[in-house]
């Protein structure tokens, strides 16, 4: 939530600035000589204002929509899942991933499934226009 | 020209959303390239990804200065709005307004400073070089003629300029090539101030226009406008009084379409009837005259309506009709403009007019003078072509042009002028044909991009502040200027100190405070003025044409303009309102002289007047003077463009240089008609130009629309027929069914719209507002042809006539996916692409659909359209958003793929977007929560949006209404938009 | 029950080796042939390969216009198809004789013409590479077709249609492949031996094939009624004027026939000459197809009339307004090349010497056919162009090169496949043909009829 | 009594490929009378299950064999009700599985439902017909898979095939030839 700073209040999560990463791995090295390696990415991009490429491994094609906060907000009240947890829904755990990775298809299959569990709608138009 | 901009780039721009998906994955079979996300390095502190945010700024596409809101997403402006703050267009905003934006991103603008090199060709150049190359040379212009040539530019940068001129010893003009002298001119004869009045079309009883093209191009459209609908609509906010509209002038225009009747009298008689009228009113005491009318016995007792009516060419009745129903109305605003006032005569016609209005007694009532208009300072046509015979003598050592495109409007003459200049300088975003006949192009920001201020009128200062980064190498031209006379600091800072005086520490809190609103918004008191000496007033007509010479009259085109739209794909798609042609000009030609002329339409003419000749295509209508033939403007530029460049023939060619009695410009020429035997295909929306009574448009008269009480229902024979009734008795059971099955389980809206008839002027900001909201794509002129357009609204104009068939006035029906209850296209769908959402819609999943086209045929409305192909393919045939147009795409809408129907379905993003909200604050979707592009932009107010199941919403009432009906509702559709009945006034009769 | 009597010559023996001859050695004219419908094909080929790289705005369509020619051809093969399994299927259960000579050539144009039809839904859709989409199969989105949709009831329709009459076509085949197995040597030998089941002709097989061709034949006919009608659905369901009338279901399966039979003239006629089946498909034969021709001839026009008349007495302006455009908009020729080659013409085969003089026969029905496909194109394009409920909204249509691309392929790739057919296979029954002669007896009684 | 309720079970596989050739007399006939007669006497001769080729049907020899009506047409029925149960499985359940409203009308409306049902009846009607046949014939063929035939069954010859040890040939030529058998052979 403070990395993806819009997720609960906007449809796109937004990706960090280096400025708010360096902000903590200012301080934080990281433990692990490969954490550092990585955090050391990080600082030698900063230190040539040159923002680091992340490779995008959540993607949805373009004709779906997927209201972040809605969803988190969602989450939040009818699971009471508290906000920040509601995000391994989808993402995983990834604060224990070493590299991202997918955990859910995020086909619409998976969508319309859960969809059908929580009792939300699975309307076509609540995600295609 | 432009470099595209590099992906790298452009997903910076983008600041990475949904939107790199919606722009990229247009061409989509398979799975999604693997985009990389390139973040920030600093967050812009008010940036949000997936939240859009809002800045007021300015209109700047034409002089009347309408608030703009900007919507921009992750550092793409994505949509202008208008600003509600703004008392002139109070948040509506024309077509010309929206399109903009495709000039901010045009794929064809200026990307850097250019120098003509040795061998004549353009090179790139750094800023610096650019500069100290420029100031050398204004060294060596002083005392040789240094010239600034802007467009209407009331502002701090026009004092700016100003300042540096006199600084080096130069003068600066401003030019607008459809001026208003005439109208200053007149003021002067009549009220002896040359100063521009606002005119108060909401409090008018009755409005009669003498060729002002208010709705279209005249002064302020968009604010005249919403003003008309007011007055003239059947119930616009005030007691269903309807003021009637009478439209003077050889040919029916935009606005003269929406008039209850029109007097077609002979070109440049317009001030002879005004005065006639005066007289009737005078002398038959109609108005409390004023005192010192008495002045004006002389020049009204030699234009009574039998002398003067035959000149005219109509009737001496309809003359006193028009008097007596003018006075009576207690309130008549007369208006002189347009055509009327670029005739030699112009200014006497305007003065003619100012005495109609004055013996009404409208001045100062209706007609305001005090708040006066900037583009009445603006230089006259007078000025220009002295400044060009200047040029010709080589008079002129250093031309800078900003803002004027003189070089296309003043074509041949200025450009020879202008090789004789010894070096000139354009500060044009385009390439443009002044531009490319200078020496080096400044590129200016795009006014979306820039810091700047403007005085519309006494009493209002419009700001804009950048909303967008630059999109190109360019800079402000006030920083150049500053630069250039040497002094320091920014053009902000020079706007800001400005503002500052006098202000001391509340400057910072006014300054946000105005960038807020938009501007600083006040009244100025109202100046009395009293009539002047009139008496020598020779309002004759020229002599008419000879038998061989025709009249031509050359009008602005209604959203080109005078062909600074010309490089926007929107606009050029957008087909012009009265003859439902785009992508080219035509001529129209009455339909009596075109079978004496064997003319048929599409038929090439070509028009010689002594200035030059240009073949233009004929479009027959009935709309305009059997001797009269008329021609737009816009069309015909050498460069400008790809969208704009060697497009059909400039009507500018056939207008003389030489400034008229009175300073100005003469647009209607009398010149030589050719058949040259070629023949084209026009590019026309139009089907039937009559509606035949299929129910597609109702009108009533409106005494009959008066006795209406709420639950009559005048149009109920439209209403299902009883073979039917049973069917309906069914449906409503399976409605009741379906209710309870998965997602239709409960309570839930049913969107609808109210659409107003006799409030819609046919205008068509509505349709670029779709454009612009839904990601529609444009297809250009050859697919145009071919009836490939895939306006999502179109506007149907069906002609009213009189009892011998002559057009009075038109009725415009915005046709729209009329989101049926019952609607045929759903079932005939095998794939359910076409589906009804629990919300009432007619859904439409993009993604699912195969493209069997059924729904289409199945559609009684017309108003679904196929992607014949893929229109997003970046060097595509068709491509219809060539880098950087594609930045303008509409996150929140998906770009649609070949192969697959599209329609409007209520902006249904406005509508998941205004319920994310709501969840978000623990609240339901309010009345007035969701607005759609078409009903914002509506500068009449003519569309209303909301939901149908709630009975305190404004579209409940409006669907209630007694003039309420549905199209073809004998269907038994259900549909979801009701239709207003369009009225007339009672005593013109027509038949829909 | 007609049985005339053949020429005494034609005996048993001399069917099977008369028919026997069409699968000899192929002429140079068999290989020209051949090669004008692949060159048909690949025009075909190359003009959807660019479909499906630009897209189908390289078709003439216009808004409103967004069926015009691949429908007008789909409709066009479908009906040629029906004859087909009204000769051998509904007539069988007639028990008419005179089938037997002409049936074989009629089915295997039906199930060409089916395999031509059926590629054109694919190929008009806009994406055609999710054609899929349409069959009912478990995907991962759990999505399934909209059974409500008549292109759906096509889809099945077709299908159905395009599996029962192969089968009924090779049932048919299989004692005649035995007859030719029989005869034949080399690898064609072994080809037939392979495709003939091991046929012999044991009276336990003849048991069996028999009643089952008696209830195949039953299942076909109420078939062949309900794929037209369904067909015809797609336009009566809708509210088009001028597709929205109840008539429609007989005045198309009519039609249908009536093509069919004409396409089946417009293919015999060539092949009795080439083959010299002159004893075998006699006048008589011609004769009565061209019966057939003029009452399904007649009943179309009869539609034609009714179509009208009902427009206008039904007083609805939408409806008036569409006929009216029909007959005299801009597209009035070719409504009026429907009406002439497909009203007036068939009226000629009232008279004997017309219906018994081959040439005529082979003109008139090539006059049919072109007026069968125009027909298609007015109920189809005029009646959208028309556009008698928004006036604002009508267009003119015109075909372009994509179109007659694809439209020359459709026929390359029928009549490469029938032409193949007719070499390989017995393009008359033989067992069938067999059946309507005198038994060879001993005592020169007369056979019980059978 | 009838020939196919005394069918010998299937045998192995490798026999089914392979069968053992049946002993036994085969007569070839170019008249359709003298057939008949000598089916006649045949059966007269208490024969039954010997096989009768014929290049066309021809109901006097059904008649003579007395063979009762072919199975097939229970397939037929079978596959015609199981088609158009499916039929209205696909739709129904297919439509309320994910309920999506069109045009107004039900979920699942029947009218059209019934074209698919009645399209399935007539798609797995005829596809069990021929698999009927098939499996039917089959076991004939398999019976009399490698008894002699001679090609000229199919063109214009009739035949009779009567399975014989050496014992009873002779007595079965005899009576074949003055049935008027124009060749009569041994195997």
């Amino acid at each position: 939530m403070y990395c993806h700073y819009s997720a609960s209040i906007a449809s796109e999560p937004g990706i960090p600035s280096l400025q708010t990463c360096i902000g903590c791995h200012q301080l934080v090295g990281g433990s692990t000589p490969s954490h550092q390696a990585e955090i050391r990415k990080v600082r030698d991009a900063w230190r040539e204002r040159k923002p680091p490429e992340w490779i995008r491994i959540h993607a949805l094609p373009g004709f779906v929509r997927f209201p972040h906060m809605r969803h988190i907000k969602g989450l939040g009240t009818s699971l009471g899942v508290e906000a920040n947890a509601t995000c391994a829904t989808c993402h995983g755990d990834v604060k224990t991933m070493p590299q991202v990775s997918l955990v859910a298809t995020l086909k619409m299959g998976w969508c319309v499934r859960c969809h059908v569990q929580n009792k939300v709608s699975r309307d076509c138009s609540v995600c295609h226009y | 020209m432009t470099e595209p901009i590099n992906r790298r780039r452009f997903l910076k721009v983008l600041g990475v959303s949904g939107a790199g998906a919606a722009a990229v994955s247009a061409c989509g079979i398979g799975p999604e390239p693997t985009e990389r996300l390139i973040p920030y390095l600093i967050q812009p502190e008010d940036q949000i990804p997936g939240l859009a945010t809002y800045y007021a700024t300015t209109c700047r596409e034409c002089a009347a200065g309408c608030g703009l809101h900007v919507r921009v997403r992750e550092g793409r402006a994505v949509k202008l709005e208008g600003n509600p703050d703004s008392p002139i267009n109070r948040g509506r905003l024309c077509a010309r307004g929206q399109a903009g934006i495709q000039g901010l991103y045009n794929p064809d603008r200026v990307a850097r400073p250019m120098v003509r090199n040795a061998g004549g060709a353009f090179e790139a150049i750094d800023w610096d070089g650019a500069l100290q190359r420029l100031s050398a040379k204004v060294a060596e212009a002083r005392g040789k003629g240094i010239v600034f040539l802007t467009g209407a530019e009331v502002s701090t940068f026009g004092d700016l300029v100003d300042e540096w001129m006199r600084q080096v010893g130069g003068r600066r003009l401003s030019y607008e090539a459809f001026g208003f002298d005439a109208l200053r001119a007149g003021n002067r004869l009549a009220f002896g101030t040359s100063s521009l009045p606002t005119y108060d079309f909401a409090n008018a009883k009755y409005v009669l226009s003498f060729g002002a093209d208010f709705l279209d191009t005249w002064l302020s459209p968009v604010e005249f406008q919403n003003g008309f609908s007011r007055a003239h609509a059947f119930d616009g906010g005030r007691p269903a009084s309807m003021a009637k509209f009478v439209y003077v002038g050889p040919r029916m225009s935009l606005t003269g379409m929406n008039a209850d009747e029109w007097v077609g009298v002979r070109p440049g008689t317009e001030g002879a009837l005004a005065l006639a009228m005066a007289q009737v009113i005078v002398s038959r005491r109609l108005a409390a005259v004023p005192a010192d009318a008495g002045r004006l016995s002389a020049l009204l007792s030699a234009h009574t309506p039998r002398t003067v009516a035959e000149a005219i060419g109509i009737e001496q009745n309809v003359i006193v009709r028009l008097a007596t129903e003018f006075a009576n109305a207690r309130g008549g605003l007369a208006v002189a403009g347009g055509m009327a006032a670029q005739y030699a005569n112009g200014a006497e016609i305007a003065a003619a007019v100012n005495i109609l209005n004055y013996v009404a007694g409208s001045v100062g009532s209706l007609v305001k003078f005090g708040a006066d208009l900037a583009v009445g300072s603006a230089g006259t046509f007078a000025d220009v072509a002295a400044l060009t015979a200047d040029m010709e003598a080589g008079k002129v050592g250093l031309l800078f042009v900003h803002g004027a495109n003189p070089a296309y409007s003043l074509p041949g003459k200025f450009q020879q002028a202008l090789s004789k200049v010894a070096y000139k300088v354009s500060f044009s975003s385009y390439m443009d044909e002044t531009a490319a006949g200078c020496d080096m192009i400044l590129p200016d920001h795009h006014p979306l991009e820039q810091w700047a201020d403007s005085r519309p009128r006494a009493g209002v200062t419009a700001f804009q502040q950048p909303v967008v980064q630059p999109v190109f190498d360019t800079r402000q031209t006030g920083d150049v200027v500053l630069r250039l006379a040497g002094r320091t600091g920014t053009f902000q800072d020079y706007l800001q100190a400005k503002y500052r005086t006098g202000r001391g520490t509340g400057f910072d809190q006014f300054w946000l405070d105005t960038l807020a609103t938009g501007g600083v918004y006040g009244d100025a008191p109202t100046r009395a003025v009293r009539l002047g000496d009139v008496s020598n007033l020779a309002v004759a007509a020229p002599a008419a044409a000879n038998s061989e010479q025709q009249d031509v009259v050359v009008f602005p085109h209604p959203v080109l303009h005078d062909g600074r739209g010309a490089n926007k794909p929107w606009l050029q798609e957008l087909p012009d309102p009265v003859s439902k042609i785009a992508w080219h000009s035509w001529v129209e030609v009455h339909p009596d002289t075109a079978k004496a002329w064997g003319l048929a339409t599409g038929d090439f003419l070509l028009l010689k007047s002594d200035f030059g000749g240009q073949k233009f295509p004929v479009w027959i209508t009935a709309s305009v003077r059997p001797d009269v033939l008329a021609v737009p403007t816009g069309q015909g530029h050498t460069a400008y463009g790809r969208y704009a460049q060697d497009r059909s023939a400039n009507a500018f060619e056939l207008l003389g240089v030489q400034p008229n009695s009175y300073g100005g410009r003469n647009f209607l020429v009398s010149a030589s008609a050719t058949k040259t035997g070629e023949h084209r295909k026009i590019v026309t929306t139009e089907g039937s130009p009559r509606e035949r009574g299929r129910g597609t448009v109702e009108v009533l008269g409106v005494a009959r629309a008066k006795a209406l009480h709420a639950g009559d229902h005048p149009f109920h024979h439209e209403e299902t027929p009883e073979y039917a009734a049973e069917a309906v008795a069914w449906w409503a059971e399976q409605q009741h069914e379906k209710a309870e099955l998965g997602d239709y389980r409960g309570e839930q809206p049913r969107w609808g719209l109210a659409i107003d008839l006799s409030k819609c002027t046919g205008c068509s900001a509505c349709v670029t507002a779709c454009y612009a909201e839904n990601n529609i794509a444009t297809v250009g002129e050859d697919l145009m042809q071919r009836g490939r357009e895939m306006s999502w609204l179109r506007l149907e104009r069906y002609w009213l006539t009189d009892e011998h068939g002559a057009p009075q006035g038109a009725v415009n029906s915005p046709m729209l996916c009329q989101q049926c209850g019952n609607a045929p296209c759903e079932p005939v769908c095998p794939v359910y692409a076409a589906y009804h959402t629990p919300d009432g819609l007619n859904g439409q999943v993009y993604n699912r659909c195969v493209g069997t086209r059924y729904c289409s045929n199945n559609c009684p409305y017309k108003v679904r359209y196929f992607n014949w192909y893929n229109y997003a393919e970046r060097e595509g045939a068709y491509e219809a958003w060539p880098e950087p147009l594609s930045m303008l795409l509409n996150p929140d809408v998906t770009v649609r793929e070949k192969g697959v129907m599209e329609k409007c379905t209520f902006c249904v993003q406005r509508i998941r977007g205004a319920q994310n909200q709501a969840r978000l604050e623990d609240r339901n979707v309010r009345d007035g929560d969701i607005v759609t592009a078409c009903q914002q932009s509506c500068p009449s107010d003519a569309i209303v949006f909301g939901d149908l199941n709630d009975r305190r919403s404004r579209v409940y009432q409006l669907a209630g209404n007694p003039r309420g009906y549905h199209v073809l509702a004998g269907l038994n559709t259900k549909p979801a938009i009701t239709y207003l009945a369009r009225v007339v006034a009672q005593d013109t009769p027509s038949h829909g | 029950m007609a049985e005339h009597a053949p020429p005494s010559r034609v005996t048993y023996d001399y069917v099977t080796r008369t028919i026997a001859r069409t699968l000899g050695s192929p002429t140079r004219g068999y290989f020209l042939l051949l090669g004008a419908a692949v060159a048909l094909l690949l025009v075909g080929i190359v003009t959807l390969l660019y479909l499906l790289r630009y897209g189908l705005g390289l078709a003439g369509y216009s808004h409103p216009v967004y069926w015009a020619v691949f429908i007008t051809c789909f409709v066009f093969w479908v009906g040629i198809a029906h004859s087909g399994t009204l000769i051998s299927a509904i007539l069988f259960l007639f028990r008419s004789g005179w089938r037997t000579a002409v049936y074989r050539t009629a089915e295997a144009m039906t199930v060409f013409a089916v395999m031509t039809a059926g590629l054109f839904p694919l190929i008009h859709i806009g994406r055609q590479w999710y054609f899929y989409w349409l069959i009912p199969y478990p995907n991962e989105r759990g999505l399934w077709p909209n059974f409500k949709s008549p292109l759906i009831w096509d889809e099945f329709a077709i299908g159905t249609y395009f599996t029962v009459s192969t089968v009924f076509l090779i049932m048919g085949l299989i004692p005649d492949i035995a007859a030719v197995r029989d005869l034949a040597t080399g690898w064609r030998k072994k080809l037939y031996a392979l495709t003939s089941l091991g046929w012999t002709g044991a009276n336990e097989q003849w048991r069996h094939y028999t009643r089952g061709y008696l209830y195949l034949a039953a299942l076909a006919t109420p078939l062949v009624l309900s794929v037209h009608s369904v067909v015809s659905w797609d336009f009566a369901m809708s509210i088009v004027p001028g597709w929205h009338a109840t008539l429609f279901a007989p005045y198309f399966v009519a039609g249908a026939i009536y093509s069919g039979v004409a396409m089946v003239i417009t293919l015999l006629v060539p092949i009795r000459k080439l083959f010299h089946l002159e004893e075998i498909i006699t006048l008589h034969h011609f004769e009565n197809l061209a019966k057939l021709c003029l009452l399904t001839g007649s009943i179309v026009s009869f539609s034609y009339m009714t179509e009208n008349f009902v427009a206008w007495f039904s007083g609805n302006p939408h409806e008036r307004a569409a006929f009216w455009y029909r007959a005299f908009g801009e597209y009035w020729w070719a409504s009026w090349t429907m009406n002439i080659c497909n009203g007036l013409l068939p009226w000629l085969l009232w008279s004997k010497t017309v219906r018994t003089n081959i040439t005529a026969l082979f003109v008139i029905s090539i006059f049919v056919n072109i007026g069968m496909w125009f027909e298609r194109y007015v109920i189809i394009v005029v009646s959208l162009a028309g556009e008698p409920y928004q006036p604002w909204a009508n267009a003119v249509y015109n075909p372009t090169w994509a179109d007659w691309g694809i439209m020359a392929g459709s026929f390359g790739w029928f009549f490469m496949w029938f032409l193949l057919f007719v070499k390989n296979f017995p393009a008359v029954s033989i067992s069938e043909v067999k059946e309507v002669l005198p038994p060879p007896k001993r005592q020169a009684t007369r056979a019980g009829a059978h | 009594m009838t020939t196919h309720l005394r069918l010998p079970l299937p045998k192995p596989l490798q026999d089914i490929i392979h069968p053992p050739p049946t002993p036994g007399v085969l007569g070839v006939f170019a008249y359709l009378d003298s057939t008949l007669d000598a089916i006649k006497k045949l059966r007269a001769a208490g024969h039954t299950d010997f096989t009768v080729y014929s290049p066309i049907p021809r109901h006097e020899i059904e008649e003579a064999l007395g063979q009762s009506v072919s199975p097939v047409r229970a397939f037929t029925l079978i596959g015609g009700i199981a088609g158009c149960a499916v039929g209205a499985w696909l739709t129904l359940w297919m439509s309320y599985d994910w309920p999506v409203v069109v045009g107004g009308k039900p979920v699942g409306s029947i009218p059209p439902y019934v074209i698919i049902m009645f399209e399935m009846t007539i798609l797995f009607g005829a596809l069990s017909t021929i698999l009927g046949i098939v499996f039917n014939a089959a076991f004939a063929a398999r019976r009399s898979g490698t008894i002699q035939y001679d090609e000229r069954f199919t063109n214009d010859r009739f035949g009779i095939f009567v399975p014989a040890d050496s014992g009873h040939a002779a007595a079965i030529e005899s009576l074949l030839k003055q049935s008027g058998a124009e060749e009569v052979r041994r195997g």
